[in-house]
């Protein structure tokens, strides 16, 4: 087996793709010579050059936009002068009007849905050193997600037959409505909200908590084993993990005495100093575990590693949702990442000053850029605690609520009760 | 949908017969290529070179190709390794799990015709005298690359597939290969 | 405390234990009545700390492979130029490897049976190893583990016709052939 | 309680390090090779999909006994008539033995280079391993491959129903490939 | 379905039959467990393998012993040289071949270079049944660099058939030691990263630490072998007991556990890992030494179809999954008579029915992980 034995006769190239480049056997990507230098290669320096221009072409399209809360009233009463001088009753205008934002706050999860599930593949794949979705839109894979949804669409709809059919079919439903309408309170940025209610914080928590019916159906009625283990997994779950996300928010409340979130962002305004913001989270002691105690309590409301027992995959196949296919695991999916947001939107407003600039002199983004890239920045630390941790086992994840999440959020509002009896 | 996507043809009329795409045909078949979802389903020695064609180098996720481990989310099914009698059955359910359109890739000489066992009294001599095979990939094992050639490969006859002829499903085929059109 | 020593030992309770003429290459070597290997391996796991056994494994003497156990020709058939009939005779061979984890010593015990209805006992209760390993031979062979709590097949197909590893065995061409 | 403080200080102290490890590797670039467009030639040594010359080959069946899993099988041509012995010049040497057909099937080949090693031919061999490794087959019958002299070096195969030999469509040839400048 | 896989007659009434199926994303394989669960917690698994039965035994006894080697290559096809070392020294041991210096060097680097290669599929395999994804990769990156260097050493990534009766299938090619050294000085630090990644990570002590503990007489009992016997505390290595080529004149350490838990098992071959490390570089220098002359890999006069002499040998060799042994008997023929493969896997997965009662599913996938089977070496 000698090396010279190599020698084809007949040459003709039968393959000859447009942009195909040959890898001859002294380049092999070893990460030995690709991490010596990383700066030094063009296409590390072309990709830095991409993402710094990205989020500067952002910063300056945020920038001409410019506030769009308060613009909307103006426009408001506009259309309702024209309305009214056609005879349109006032009521119905404003159901209309309402329609309109309804539109828009059902676009939020939505749109979230498509890019959080492709920018997940993304990060996922470079944290671990490959490339993640490339060929399917026309920039880095950019239409990933819509061919996934277009392809679930298409699929057959199995319901197995031993299964619960009308349970079955209304899972996925159960589950996708508590996660639209928990959006209503939930502000954008300044006044751009849907309803901006006095009790933003406890509507959150209680529809929020609807959804696990949803889930538990589906373990139930699925009749597969391993559905029916993961559905009870997350009944348990994410009931024990309700109580230090509420406790958690309790100081915040506290200190901020309105429940309405819109309130509890806006008092978070101004800066002590001058450098320091506001923000709940620079509260001394309170504030830092609330935050955790609640980024914790999240991250296991949202079924995501390492609180992802539910849908264990090396464990329960695919948890509660293994018998679901197509369109109904397309929804599964959707209000998934829909509670991921959701979580984010809320800590940000609780605990990062909603629309507040971090620093005087930043303040010319308008309020709802401030509020959109806190809430990335938190999304980013779910998607990499996903792919750090491993999974807890069912008692140690109880272990870890009740005898130390639980008890760190009650203290934390103690000493929230006392921090507020040292400043006043 | 005016959703504007790469290389999207209005209606191909090809002169003297031909396939005539419409344009749901081939946003349909463009979805379907984009995301094909294989099912985690290794037997033997394929199997550990179809892991590394998910890991860092061989990135399959840049197709499109995200495993799962449920019959019922997946599309496609890599038979990796050799098909022992015993483990007959059980491929036999699982291929019926899947929901349509499904489509088989045998990887490997043992899922082609036996490969190195061709005369053992245990072993399935070929996938396709249980399930239809789509695309049949030799090697022992394949490079990753290989498979990613496969997987571009049944790409290509997914695109000739149209929604009339076969209502969205494959073709119902009992063992054997199997056209697509 | 040689093997020979422990040979000398064992021959004073057990006279049918031999140093066999055929040994394996650098293993001392004996072969044990049928009867008696139970007893024997009792007396070397408390006795001699024999505790580790390494291998339960069985040889059909019975001449040249029969071509027709394959379903499709193999690629040499067992026949070619195989072996004199001196060797063949009709008889099954138990092989049994145990060895002395603190004395890093290794015997070889080999018994054999007539083909017909091939038993032995088992060794469970002494090396839970013998479990499955016992379970493979019968499955290959059927040869009986006597004492053996469930003695089923454990590698080949459920309606698997006959012991494939027996020289004479024929393959039945089943719906997958 | 001093050793629960502990425990929990070095709980969350271990788990930021984890998180470092996985943010460091999220700035370092990717070792990915984007398959399609970036193709990996392999090592001289990797044994590919097979392939025979047919003038070099000798007929001499040393690779039919030396493939563990007999997937060649050849015809040799009959001897070319000597032609009588004219005493004037010296006698003519009796003419090379020649291949009538040659068939490797590459479905049951399990890539092991034993054939390739037991071939006698001088200076270069008849069969070799190349350093192709993206092939596929869509019927059972494409996968034996047919050589009669006068063949290029990838052989015919069996390509539709009706069984018209036709040549190889479906296999990409590494080493013919120019490198793009 | 096969017929004993539905539930049994004795299930009482709260009990549920689950086919951890032959088809599970954590069974590295085709490995069947039937488990009784009350709850989360198993009262009784009974494992069911067999799903990957090719009858190798049956089929070694229709190969000449050159052929032969290809079918070890599918044994334990993740460490694919040492099946062909146990082989191969099986059958010299029978027709009394010895294998020159240079080859026996070359034979242990080329398995030390595989025993890296499985522990790290090990490594992201367990990261991946704890659920942490991450490892996997991470392991699988340095492993495509052990891939392309045994595919510059001898032309199969995966399944090599490298080692032959005799020697080596070919000497080193140019700049082969270049890079392996470039890798192994790469990997050295990796490990301290997969450390802090993994092993030290609180979630995954708390799932491995005191899970799926093997007593050390127990362990010896059920004859387990390599890394899952070590776990235990019995410091039993056929390259310490009876070494074979080269291994007694190289220096190493054996890890040893102390308490068979699944987190001891880890550890053993995470330290192993090192130890094989040491061992390639110490073997780098022996062959970049004056006095091994280069080329000379085969030993004279040994024809590709030879007939060993009627007999019967034993020869074993320390898997990376644990002590695979060859016992081949030969009457003469050009194909050996009998040629039965004692498979680690197979004696080390059947402890399973032991010790899964009574723990819950989630460390039933710790368990098996850790034992680290490999279902070609479990069925053969």
């Amino acid at each position: 087996m000698t090396e010279e034995t190599i020698q084809p006769k007949v040459l003709e190239p039968v393959f000859n793709h447009a942009n195909g480049r040959l890898l001859m056997p002294e380049t092999r990507y070893w990460p030995t010579d690709m991490w010596k230098s990383p700066w030094s290669l063009p296409t590390y320096r072309r990709g830095a050059a991409v993402l710094a221009g990205l989020i500067l072409g952002i910063a300056g399209v945020a920038w001409f936009i410019g506030e769009i809360g308060p613009r909307l009233a103006p426009i408001y009463t506009l259309a309702e002068q024209f309305a009214l001088s056609y005879g349109v009753p006032a009521f119905w205008i404003a159901v209309v009007w309402t329609f309109i934002k309804g539109v828009f706050v059902l676009l939020a999860p939505a749109l979230n849905a498509l890019f959080a599930v492709w920018w997940e593949r993304k990060i996922s794949a470079h944290i671990q050193s490959r490339m993640g979705p490339m060929y399917v839109g026309w920039w880095h894979g950019a239409l990933q997600t819509l061919a996934d949804g277009i392809k679930l669409f298409l699929k057959e709809d199995i319901v197995p037959d031993c299964a619960d059919k009308v349970v079955h079919w209304l899972a996925p439903v159960v589950v996708l409505i508590p996660a639209i309408l928990v959006f209503a309170p939930v502000p954008f940025g300044k006044d751009l909200i849907y309803a901006n209610i006095d009790i933003g914080t406890v509507y959150v928590f209680a529809v929020g908590g609807v959804s696990v019916m949803g889930i538990i159906m589906a373990g139930w009625s699925s009749g597969n084993k391993f559905s029916l283990l993961g559905g009870l997994r997350s009944a348990a779950q994410l009931v024990s993990y309700e109580l230090p996300r509420t406790f958690a928010v309790l100081p915040v409340i506290m200190l901020a005495g309105t429940l309405n979130i819109a309130d509890i962002a806006g008092f978070q305004a101004g800066y002590w100093g001058g450098i320091v913001p506001r923000w709940f989270i620079f509260y001394p002691v309170v504030g830092q575990v609330a935050f955790i105690v609640f980024l914790i309590a999240s991250v296991a409301e949202t079924n995501r590693v390492p609180f992802d027992i539910p849908e264990a995959e090396s464990e329960l196949v695919a948890g509660f949702n293994t018998e679901y296919s197509g369109m109904k695991f397309a929804l599964f999916f959707l209000s998934e990442f829909a509670y991921v947001l959701l979580s984010c939107l809320l800590m940000s407003s609780f605990f990062f000053g909603g629309g507040a600039a971090p620093l005087p002199f930043l303040d010319f983004l308008p309020s709802w850029a401030w509020f959109l890239s806190k809430t990335l920045i938190l999304m980013f630390c779910f998607l990499w605690f996903r792919w750090t941790f491993p999974r807890f086992r069912v008692d140690r994840l109880m272990d870890f609520n009740w005898k130390f999440l639980l008890p760190v959020s009650l203290l934390n509002i103690a000493a929230g009760g006392v921090l507020i009896w040292l400043l006043s | 949908m005016g959703i504007v996507l790469d290389n999207l043809s209005k209606i191909e009329a090809l002169p003297g017969g031909g396939i005539a795409l419409a344009t749901s045909d081939e946003l349909i078949n463009w979805a379907r290529t984009s995301s094909v979802w294989p099912l985690t389903f290794g037997l033997a020695c394929c199997a550990i070179e179809m892991m590394a064609a998910y890991a860092s180098r061989f990135d399959f996720e840049r197709m499109g190709v995200f495993p799962r481990p449920t019959p019922r989310q997946a599309d496609v099914m890599f038979v990796a390794g050799t098909v022992a009698k015993k483990m007959a059955d059980p491929i036999i359910r699982i291929y019926k799990q899947m929901p349509e359109p499904k489509f088989v890739i045998a990887m490997g000489g043992c899922a082609n015709c036996g490969g190195p066992f061709y005369d053992s009294y245990a072993v399935v001599k070929g996938v396709d005298k249980i399930i239809p095979v789509d695309v049949y990939l030799p090697g022992c094992p394949p490079r990753p690359e290989a498979l990613m050639y496969a997987v571009i490969k049944l790409q290509e006859k997914m695109r000739k597939m149209t929604v009339k002829g076969g209502h969205g499903a494959t073709p119902l085929q009992g063992t054997g290969s199997r056209k697509l059109t | 405390m040689t093997a020979d020593e422990i040979l000398a030992k064992l021959q004073a309770s057990f006279p049918g234990l031999v140093k066999s003429e055929a040994p394996l290459k650098d293993y001392p070597t004996w072969t044990v009545p049928a009867g008696s290997v139970r007893a024997v391996f009792e007396r070397l796991h408390s006795k001699f700390s024999f505790n580790y056994l390494d291998m339960v494994t069985a040889t059909d003497w019975s001449g040249p492979g029969n071509p027709k156990g394959y379903p499709q020709s193999p690629a040499v058939t067992p026949a070619a130029a195989g072996a004199p009939s001196a060797t063949a005779k009709d008889v099954f061979e138990v092989v049994y490897i145990v060895s002395a984890l603190s004395t890093g010593m290794r015997l070889c015990l080999r018994c054999e049976l007539p083909r017909k209805e091939a038993a032995v006992p088992s060794l469970y209760g002494i090396f839970m190893a013998s479990d499955w390993q016992e379970r493979e031979v019968y499955d290959m062979y059927g040869i009986k583990f006597e004492g053996h709590p469930n003695l089923k097949r454990i590698l080949t197909q459920d309606d698997q016709q006959g012991h494939p590893l027996r020289k004479d065995y024929e393959h039945v061409a089943d719906k997958f052939d | 309680m001093k050793n629960y403080i502990a425990f929990v200080f070095d709980a969350s102290w271990n788990t930021l390090k984890g998180l470092w490890v996985t943010l460091k590797v999220l700035f370092l670039p990717s070792i990915t090779v984007q398959y399609p467009t970036e193709k990996i030639v392999p090592y001289a040594r990797f044994r590919g999909m097979l392939a025979y010359d047919a003038e070099a080959c000798i007929a001499c069946g040393m690779c039919v006994r030396a493939c563990p899993s007999k997937c060649i099988a050849l015809a040799k041509a009959a001897a070319a008539p000597v032609p009588a012995p004219v005493e004037g010049q010296p006698a003519v040497p009796p003419a090379k033995p020649k291949i009538e057909w040659y068939t490797i099937d590459y479905g049951r080949c399990n890539f092991c280079g034993l054939c390739e090693e037991s071939c006698p031919t001088k200076p270069k061999k008849a069969l070799w391993h190349s350093l192709d490794y993206e092939a596929i087959f869509s019927t059972r019958a494409e996968m034996v491959r047919r050589w009669k002299r006068g063949d290029d070096l990838w052989g015919t195969a069996r390509k539709t129903a009706d069984g018209q030999l036709a040549p190889i469509t479906d296999q990409i040839h590494i080493q013919s490939v120019p490198v793009r400048k | 379905m096969t017929k004993h896989a539905h539930a049994p007659a004795d299930l009482k009434a709260d009990q549920m039959f689950i086919n951890f199926g032959p088809q599970h994303p954590s069974t590295h394989g085709v490995l069947r467990i039937a488990l009784t669960v009350e709850g989360e917690v198993v009262m009784k698994g009974d494992p069911d393998v067999g799903f990957l039965h090719r009858g190798m035994e049956k089929l070694f006894e229709a190969r000449t012993y050159s052929q032969g080697l290809i079918l070890t290559d599918r044994l334990d096809y993740i460490s694919a040289t040492h099946n062909n070392l146990g082989y191969c020294l099986a059958v010299e041991k029978l027709a009394g071949i010895q294998a020159p210096l240079r080859a026996q060097y070359i034979r242990v680097l080329a398995a030390e270079l595989n025993r890296i290669a499985s522990h790290l599929v090990f490594f992201g395999t367990f990261g991946v049944d704890m659920g942490a994804f991450t490892p996997f990769l991470y392991a699988f990156r340095e492993r495509e660099m052990i891939m392309d260097l045994f595919e510059m050493l001898c032309g199969g990534r995966l399944l090599h058939s490298y080692v032959r009766v005799g020697g080596v299938a070919a000497d080193l090619p140019a700049g082969w030691t270049e890079k392996c050294r470039e890798f192994l000085n790469f990997f050295k630090p990796m490990l301290k990263d997969y450390d802090t990644l993994l092993s030290g990570n609180p979630i995954f002590r708390s799932r491995t630490e005191g899970v799926g503990i093997i007593g050390a007489d127990r362990a010896v009992s059920w004859g387990l072998s390599g890394p899952t016997l070590r776990g235990s505390g019995v410091s039993y290595d056929v390259r310490k007991a009876e070494p074979y080529c080269v291994y007694d004149k190289l220096n190493f350490t054996v890890p040893v556990g102390k308490n068979g838990d699944c987190l001891d098992r880890y550890y053993c071959r995470m330290k192993e890992m090192e130890q094989s490390v040491e061992i390639a570089f110490q073997c780098l220098d022996a062959l970049a030494g004056a006095e091994l002359n280069p080329g000379e890999v085969m030993a004279k006069g040994v024809p590709k179809m030879f007939k060993a002499p009627a007999g019967q040998a034993y020869a074993h060799v320390e898997a990376s999954r644990g002590d695979l042994g060859f016992f081949a008997v030969s009457d003469g023929g050009f194909n050996p008579y009998r040629m039965h493969v004692r498979g680690p896997s197979f004696i080390n997965v059947a402890i399973l029915q032991e010790i899964l009662v009574g723990c819950k599913i989630a460390d039933v996938v710790a368990i098996l992980g850790s034992l680290d089977i490999v279902l070609g070496e479990v069925d053969r």
